[in-house]
């Protein structure tokens, strides 16, 4: 039942904003929809510590250890996102970038794109995965594109492209699944699509079928992960767009691109073996790294860096699922919660960084920390955070894949190294020559938020130091599932 | 004798308890008074109390405790054994002198403010001691980087000043890269148990090449952290740069805890030890020593000499390692134990004369505003209380009988006299060419103090502002009171220290200095008092006694008329100030005789010039033959990188086709 | 430690202190001879530590009290020197309270103040001189502590009384090993003492002058500390020199007034030579420029080293 | 090898005119000629799902006809020729490549997809087997198509062109994917021209062009 409350509530609130998106009081309208949503997802999350995993509606919805977590974060970073772009639109408003039409499109589109994320988390069936994703895709162009400048169109021309085409390679993938399956399963109709379905019956399926299947749904869910080299589109697209869609791209959009990867890797593996799957997630993850740390060290546009960052973080997590095992898997799905709330802190401190110099460059932003301390300590410690630095949780979940690097694939180890240490001197360098130094910059219409930054990095900081039992215990479980 | 698990528990409130005083710093951050009288004088409480229970439980076993804190599957593992007790009695006593001093100097300026600065200087002192505390991977690299980190923002606390903050990256860039190092020693360390926690790794099964790897990893992290050569560019950088309080604990102790970590990896948790890696210890440690040396020689600001300093200080310590290390692995514990506490009683003085004197350049700094020794001098007249305590910690650092820095030295000159015995062709030879190395450098090291005390305190004010200078505040005296006092006991009572460290050799080397029978409190005995020894009190009084008589005669016998006249100008009446030698002059010998380190830049005055300048600067080859080519080396492959991304659409189309392509030819 | 004993370290220290200006007018006389010039009585430099003592002492403006201070702190240091070195007896009880290395140190505690107290007067030649006597020191240093090592590798002791008690007790031995290091002990004592061709203590020609020029703001009794200190240091090197590589004669126990008397005789011969060829020394030498004694200096450390080598090579 | 029923050979007649079809597109520069073969491509879709609904007996494949039949031979190249005719779009004149080279490569992109097909095909038991390998090659054609193209409403038609191939290959091969998928794909797809037309709009309110090299701008340089 929660479930359904969970889908309906952002589909609701997106009719509605579509309709009243304009209003003045929208903003408002929007963090209290996304806060119900969160409510709901906490209530979950209670059920499923106290009653373990549930399906509903024939089986076609589901939550187990690996989404119950991601659901309870999309939720959150949501919430806090619509917290933080409350504000950040009304800037934006003041400063006249934006009219209050492109405001409904906005708020109506933020609410769809919770919907199809919570959505493809959701759903056991991954025909209906795979329409999640896609219409993830289609609800997030409008917003890239928000501002009609002309590099924001072409950024969002080439994510609806490069997407678009990737999405249907997933599609072939998935219609070739279908295919394997029905030989299994019988012709079941919509139940051979299930992932349960399918998982149960895993080892029967063809395995030629699967391997080939794997390639387009890897390439193709792959495209949204953001893998070297499928993943030009994100750089654009993150800078291009309002901050607040930034944040949900990197924050979450990413994470569920990368849990579809992950939920067919599961299905492949039981036909083909670890062996295959893996090489090439490893192999995607490695050269996401490293093309992405170089990347790094000529980025001009803050947003920029931090969508290269993205990539860079996304890399280490399918490498990491790549190698796979226990202790891998565990550590990649809390590098996803962190990297999640972290990227995302540092998109909100971004956001207003920007909205008080007035530009994207980061030679033009300049001492934050005297302009506004609790933004230049937000972005400082989020880049801190994201870097690997202790004791935030990015550290964790790094010390166990390098250590587990070490053991299962001691070659990649001086690769992730090298990609590390570049990044650490690229991205360091430029935020702290943004943060500290003699400032420039204005005040702003209304005052920033903030405490979303805080909020993420208290929880990052927390999950460096102590992880709760229940969450450890739903990694562990989705570790042994994934396999 | 208090319980080993109780002494763990007072360390860690300790630690809980700066933190503590750190957040309190932040609920007021601009209550200059507040924080000044309170706060710092609390953090230098828990450090009186860090002493007292390292004091303790140096002699005291092992002690061990789990928090549940962590990782899910790899808790806080603690452990205090003799090591860890020793350098968090190092900690506690250098860093109450410096909190004491702090607490007069810290106050409201242009850069962050004092709560602030209060928070990252106890979080600070707090990682330092859970680095030594830690007793599993996790918890050690989270309590480094966490140290690292806290040191860096008070490093960058001047951030609006350009350098400052290029010395800020440059140190936690480098500290970064040595942190990985040190995560993949540790990798390498568990030796396929993968378990993390030191108890693991102690009972590893390594082959000699893994442990080799270990140690190579070991040498490059805690080597980045130690300023060792060539990874010490970024301490004459960072030190400067920092607040002077933060700058003496930085290089008094922080930098030990370098010397720590190689201590522990070396002699604790690899399984057996090598000569050869003694032996790359050993060389690396003199030509830091040397090399760090020879360029705090040509500094022309006193911090930065004070820093270059460092790193010959911490190039003794770790050729003192490498000397035990030696030793040990050619199973030959005494001369192994002597070259440890050798070591580890260069790391003690080494926190107290180098705080003493980092201190003392803060309260030069805060009373003329000047760094740059050529804009200083006289000053001894004018701030009398830091001039003579700074005289204390110069004779000491200079490595001058009877102070504290002489004693390391001679118990480290006596542990390499021992090597002509060790039974390998090649060593037995080439260690006596340490031994030269290590007496040049402690020459040396006379030199670039002279000139450090010199320039500053003696001779004539090379600024007339300097005449406005005013001397320390109170609770700044009692530090380096504090600070020198320790320098000269840590001098006069080498006996009693040496048997301190005795339970550390035990611990690490099953081996004892210690024979009741030979020893006393008196007189420092080291192996065999046929073969040396060394009383420093009688010493002191002979000298004493003999200056006292000469005094004695000199005055009451003779006439005791003194009068006062200008200098002797040497014929020439227009003498000035800026006529003294400068210190690019003391440098000039230095960069004369040692050219070959240096990358000078000379500007030479044409006999035509109007107004004629002579300009001479000297950089760090390893500036032009390693790091800036690896900037460029990393810029170029960025920019093929780059390359890859040049905005059509169609290529882009491209390369998901033909990522496609290649992996359906792969599986089929 | 017995009354006996401590008055026989007395009288040792006594005898260093009232024979050093001694030592140091023999060489002048010896130099002049040597030197077709009118000696200068033997008793000399007694006479112009006397003149000294007896003068008003004038200070600098403004200088501070480390610069009173460091002459007794010089001569304090030399006079304890002489307690340590075994010149008479080598079971001398203060000896045992520092060993060779000390005794290094105890000759840069002489020299650091030396040098601290030229640059408080503030003057260019002050400091100039102070820089100098730094630069000297700082090779010269490592060079006698090379010195004293390879006598301490075949001693097993950096105890200057059980080197001097292993070389008596080896009187055949053949240690080519000490003979690198003898020279090299010879170049350090030229250096050390601002004898030609490294200094000459009879110019105060501004350009070279090193030791001069340190102690150019002395008067009174404070430079005759330092002159006297300065005889002391002589005469404590020569007595090094002996004990490292012309130990005989040396008593093992000064109980008694005849090996006392005996000891004393033999040391008084063995200054008479040693005085004597130091003036040849520097009067067959010319001085060579300041910028060429850290060459001189460094060919010393070097020998030392190799002699070092050569011992542990030796050996096998 | 044994004679195929008369259901199946339609099938593949019609498969390989959609493949042929798919070439033709690969070939033309005149866009609304390329709108003209899309929708006969999707016409030629229609009548291949109906015979394998028919065959198959699989009643819901009808619909998934008419839903074809409406959306892309009717909806979509009506909307693509309103836009052009709003925008003024007359030619393609521009390609990548080389057009003989283009065809070129789609010849041997053919050959790999057949072969990928092979081993999967040869699983199949029903009449459909062999359409597996054309669909393939229609998305790479397709691919291929985009890749080439440097007129952003070519690189739709492309893009349209390959949801083509996947459809093909739903129907044909696994008798079409569930009702639910279905309508989801379709639904995306329409809202996805959708968008497309307002972004046409956009970029050329913007731009006053819909060359693609407009949009090449952000890049690493």
């Amino acid at each position: 039942m929660e479930i359904l409350i969970l889908l309906a509530l952002p589909l609701g609130g997106a009719l509605l904003l579509a309709l009243a998106g304009a209003h003045r009081l929208a903003p408002e309208a929007n963090v209290g929809f996304s806060l119900a949503t969160f409510a709901v997802a906490v209530l979950l999350t209670v059920r499923v510590i106290a009653d373990g995993p549930r399906v509903c509606c024939s089986e076609q919805f589901f939550v187990d250890p690996f989404n119950v977590f991601l659901v309870t974060l999309t939720a959150f970073v949501n919430f806090t996102t619509a917290l933080f772009s409350r504000r950040y639109m009304r800037i934006e408003e003041h400063h006249g970038r934006l009219g209050r039409a492109r405001l409904r499109l906005y708020h109506g589109m933020y609410q769809l794109f919770m919907f199809t994320m919570l959505l493809a988390l959701l759903t056991n069936n991954l025909g209906l995965l795979w329409v999640a994703m896609e219409a993830a895709t289609l609800s997030t162009v409008l917003l890239v594109s928000l501002y009609r400048s002309a590099a924001s169109l072409e950024a969002a021309w080439k994510y609806f492209i490069l997407c678009g085409v990737g999405i249907a390679l997933a599609l072939f993938g998935t219609i070739l699944l279908y295919f394997a399956a029905e030989r299994v399963l019988g012709h079941a109709g919509t139940d051979a699509l299930l992932w349960t379905r399918l998982d149960a019956v895993k080892d029967q399926l063809e395995p030629t079928v699967l391997a080939i299947a794997f390639v387009f749904l890897l390439v193709g869910y792959g495209t949204k992960v953001g893998l070297a080299p499928l993943h030009n589109w994100l750089p654009d697209a993150h800078a291009e767009g309002p901050t607040p869609v930034s944040a949900v791209l990197s924050g979450l959009l990413l994470n569920v691109a990368l849990y579809a990867v992950i939920r067919c890797k599961v299905l492949v593996e039981g036909a083909i073996g670890p062996e295959l799957p893996g090489r090439m997630l490893m192999f995607f993850g490695i050269l996401s790294v490293l093309l992405a740390a170089f990347m790094l060290w000529r980025q001009k546009d803050i947003k920029r860096l931090f969508a290269y960052s993205s990539i860079e973080h996304m890399g280490i997590i399918t490498f990491a699922f790549g190698m796979g095992g226990a202790v891998a898997n565990f550590a990649a799905l809390l590098h996803m919660t962190v990297h999640s709330l972290t990227k995302s802190a540092i998109f909100f401190a971004v956001g207003h960084a920007t909205q008080k110099t007035g530009s994207q460059q980061m030679a033009d932003i300049r001492g934050l920390l005297g302009l506004s301390p609790a933004l230049g300590w937000g972005l400082m410690l989020g880049t801190l955070a994201i870097l690997g630095m202790p004791p935030f949780g990015v550290f964790a979940s790094e010390f166990l894949i390098l250590t587990t690097a070490m053991r299962e694939q001691p070659w990649a180890t001086p690769l992730l190294l090298l990609a590390l240490g570049v990044a650490f001197a690229a991205v360091f360098g430029r935020t702290q020559e943004m943060v500290l130094g003699e400032h420039t910059g204005r005040r702003l219409p209304v005052p920033p938020s903030l405490l979303p930054v805080f909020v993420h990095l208290a929880l990052v900081l927390l999950l460096g130091l102590w992880i709760p039992p229940f969450l450890a215990d739903w990694y562990r479980l989705a570790a042994r599932m994934i396999g | 004798m208090a319980e080993p698990a109780v002494l763990l528990n007072a360390a860690l409130v300790v630690v809980a308890g700066w933190l503590a005083v750190g957040a309190a710093g932040l609920l007021r951050p601009h209550a200059t008074a507040l924080i000044a009288r309170l706060l710092f004088p609390l953090g230098a409480l828990g450090s009186i109390v860090l002493t007292a229970v390292g004091l303790a439980a140096l002699s005291a076993p092992p002690a061990t405790r789990i928090l549940p804190i962590g990782l899910p599957d790899l808790p806080l593992h603690l452990r205090l054994d003799p090591l860890a007790a020793f350098f968090l009695f190092l900690l506690g006593s250098a860093s109450t002198g410096i909190s004491v001093f702090g607490a007069g100097y810290f106050r409201a300026g242009a850069g962050t403010s004092p709560g602030l600065l209060c928070l990252q200087y106890h979080v600070f002192l707090a990682t330092m001691a859970m680095v030594l505390l830690a007793d599993d991977a996790y918890a050690f690299m989270v309590a480094w980087e966490s140290m690292a980190l806290a040191s860096y923002f008070l490093v960058t606390t001047q951030h609006r000043i350009g350098a400052i903050r290029g010395a800020g990256f440059l140190y936690l860039l480098l500290a970064h890269v040595g942190a990985i190092a040190i995560l993949l020693c540790f990798g390498v360390l568990q030796g396929g148990s993968w378990q993390f926690t030191f108890d693991a790794m102690r009972g590893a099964d390594l082959d000699a090449t893994r442990a080799t790897l270990a140690f190579a990893l070991a040498l490059l992290g805690f080597g980045a952290k130690a300023g060792l050569v060539p990874l010490h560019v970024w301490l004459p950088e960072a030190h400067p740069a920092a607040p002077s309080p933060v700058s003496a604990l930085m290089s008094g102790v922080m930098l030990k805890t370098a010397a720590y970590g190689l201590l522990r990896v070396t002699l604790d948790l690899l399984p057996f030890p090598l000569w050869h890696w003694g032996a790359a210890l050993l060389a690396l440690g003199l030509f830091s020593a040397l090399f760090g040396v020879i360029f705090a020689a040509v500094q022309t600001d006193m911090k930065r000499l004070l820093a270059y300093s460092s790193i010959e200080n911490l190039g003794i310590v770790f050729a003192g390692s490498g000397l035990a290390l030696l030793f040990h692995a050619e199973r030959m514990p005494l001369p192994a134990a002597l070259a440890l506490a050798a070591t580890l009683y260069h790391c003690l003085n080494h926190a107290m004369f180098k705080s003493l004197l980092f201190l003392a350049t803060g309260s030069v700094l805060h009373a003329t505003g000047e760094r740059n020794l050529g804009r200083l001098g006289g000053l001894i007249r004018r701030m009398p209380w830091v001039a003579w305590t700074a005289l204390v910690g110069t004779l000491a650092i200079a490595g001058l009988p009877p102070l504290n820095g002489f004693v390391s030295e001679w118990l480290l000159l006596q542990a390499l006299l021992l090597t002509p015995e060790v039974p390998r062709p090649f060593m037995n030879m080439l260690v006596p060419l340490g031994a030269s190395l290590l007496a040049l450098t402690a020459a040396l090291a006379a030199y670039v103090m002279v000139k450090f005390y010199g320039v500053i305190f003696l001779g004539q004010m090379r600024e007339p502002a300097l005449a406005d200078a005013h001397d320390c505040g109170r609770l700044e005296r009692l530090g380096l009171l504090w600070l020198a006092l320790a320098c000269v006991l840590l001098g006069l009572l080498p006996a009693p220290v040496l048997g301190l460290l005795d339970g550390v050799s035990a611990e690490l080397l099953g081996a004892s200095l210690v024979h009741p029978q030979a020893s006393s409190v008196w007189k420092l005995v080291p192996l065999s008092a046929e073969r040396a020894s060394y009383s420093p009190l009688v010493f002191l009084l002979g000298i004493v006694a003999l200056l006292g008589a000469s005094a004695l005669v000199a005055t009451r016998v003779y006439r005791r008329r003194v009068r006062r006249a200008p200098p002797w100008d040497c014929g020439f009446p227009h003498q000035d100030a800026r006529m003294q030698d400068t210190a690019e002059g003391f440098g000039q010998p230095i960069r004369h005789i040692f050219a070959p380190f240096f990358r000078m830049h000379r500007e030479l005055p044409s006999p035509l010039d109007a107004v004629p300048q002579y300009r001479v600067t000297v950089e760090d080859r390893f500036w032009s033959l390693l790091y800036l080519p690896l900037a460029r080396l990393v810029t170029r492959a960025a920019r093929l990188v780059g390359g890859i991304q040049q905005g059509r659409i169609a290529v882009y189309l491209l390369y998901s086709f033909l990522t496609l392509l290649v992996l359906l030819v792969i599986v089929l | 430690m017995n009354a006996a004993a401590v008055l026989t370290q007395l009288f040792a220290v006594i005898v260093a202190v009232a024979a050093a200006p001694l030592f140091l007018g023999w060489v002048n006389v010896c130099r002049a001879w040597l030197q077709n010039r009118r000696a200068p009585p033997l008793a000399q430099p007694y006479r112009t530590i006397g003149k000294l003592l007896h003068k008003e002492a004038v200070l600098a403006h403004d200088v501070s009290p480390l610069f009173r201070f460091a002459p007794y702190a010089i001569f304090g240091s030399m006079a304890t020197a002489a307690a340590i070195i075994p010149a008479l007896g080598l079971d001398l009880p203060f000896a045992r309270a520092a060993d060779a290395i000390a005794l290094v140190g105890l000759f840069a505690t002489a020299r650091v103040f030396a040098a601290l107290a030229a640059m408080d007067t503030g003057t260019a030649f002050g400091t100039l001189g102070a820089r100098r006597e730094m630069m000297l020191g700082f090779l010269a240093e490592p060079a006698l502590l090379m010195v004293f090592f390879t006598a301490s590798l075949i001693a097993g002791s950096t105890e200057l009384p059980v080197i001097a008690g292993t070389h008596q007790s080896h009187t055949l031995a053949v240690h080519p090993s000490l003979a690198f290091a003898a020279i090299a002990f010879l170049m350090v004592l030229l250096a050390e003492n601002a004898r030609i061709p490294v200094d000459n203590p009879s110019t105060h020609l501004e350009l070279t002058m090193i030791h001069e020029a340190m102690v150019l703001e002395y008067s009174a009794r404070h430079l005759a500390l330092i002159e006297w200190a300065a005889a002391l240091k002589l005469f404590n090197y020569a007595c090094m020199g002996f004990a490292l590589f012309l130990p005989w004669g040396v008593a093992v126990d000064l109980a008694s007034p005849p090996v006392l008397a005996g000891a004393l005789a033999v040391l008084a011969a063995k200054l008479l030579l040693a005085g004597a060829a130091l003036a040849l020394i520097e009067t067959v030498n010319a001085k060579i420029r300041i910028f060429r004694a850290p060459e001189f200096l460094a060919f010393a450390f070097m020998l030392a080293v190799l002699g070092l080598l050569v011992r542990l090579l030796v050996q096998e | 090898m044994p004679t195929m029923p008369l259901s199946g050979q339609y099938i593949h007649l019609f498969a390989s005119v959609v493949l042929l079809l798919s070439f033709a597109m690969l070939a033309q520069r005149r866009i609304r000629t390329l709108i003209d073969l899309f929708a006969l491509q999707g016409a030629a879709l229609v009548c291949s799902t109906t015979i394998v609904a028919w065959t198959g007996d699989q009643p819901h494949l009808y619909y998934s006809a008419a839903l074809t039949l409406l959306l892309k031979v009717i909806v979509l190249p009506l909307i693509l020729y309103r836009l052009i005719d709003r925008l003024q779009l007359r030619w393609d004149t521009e390609t990548g490549l080389h057009i003989p080279a283009t065809m070129l490569i789609g010849l041997v992109l053919v050959v790999f997809a057949f072969g990928l097909a092979q081993p999967v095909s040869r699983l199949a038991g029903h009449v459909t087997q062999s359409t597996l390998g054309i669909a393939i090659a229609v998305v790479m054609l397709a691919f291929l198509m985009m890749i080439t193209r440097r007129k952003a409403v070519t690189q739709v038609i492309g893009f349209l062109a390959m949801e083509n191939g996947l459809f093909f290959a739903a129907t044909s091969t696994t008798y079409g994917m569930p009702m639910v998928v279905e309508l989801g794909i379709a639904l995306d797809v329409l809202v996805g021209v959708l968008i497309l037309g307002i972004f046409f709009f956009q970029i050329r309110e913007q731009f006053d062009s819909l060359d693609l090299h407009h949009l090449e701008r952000l890049r690493e340089e």
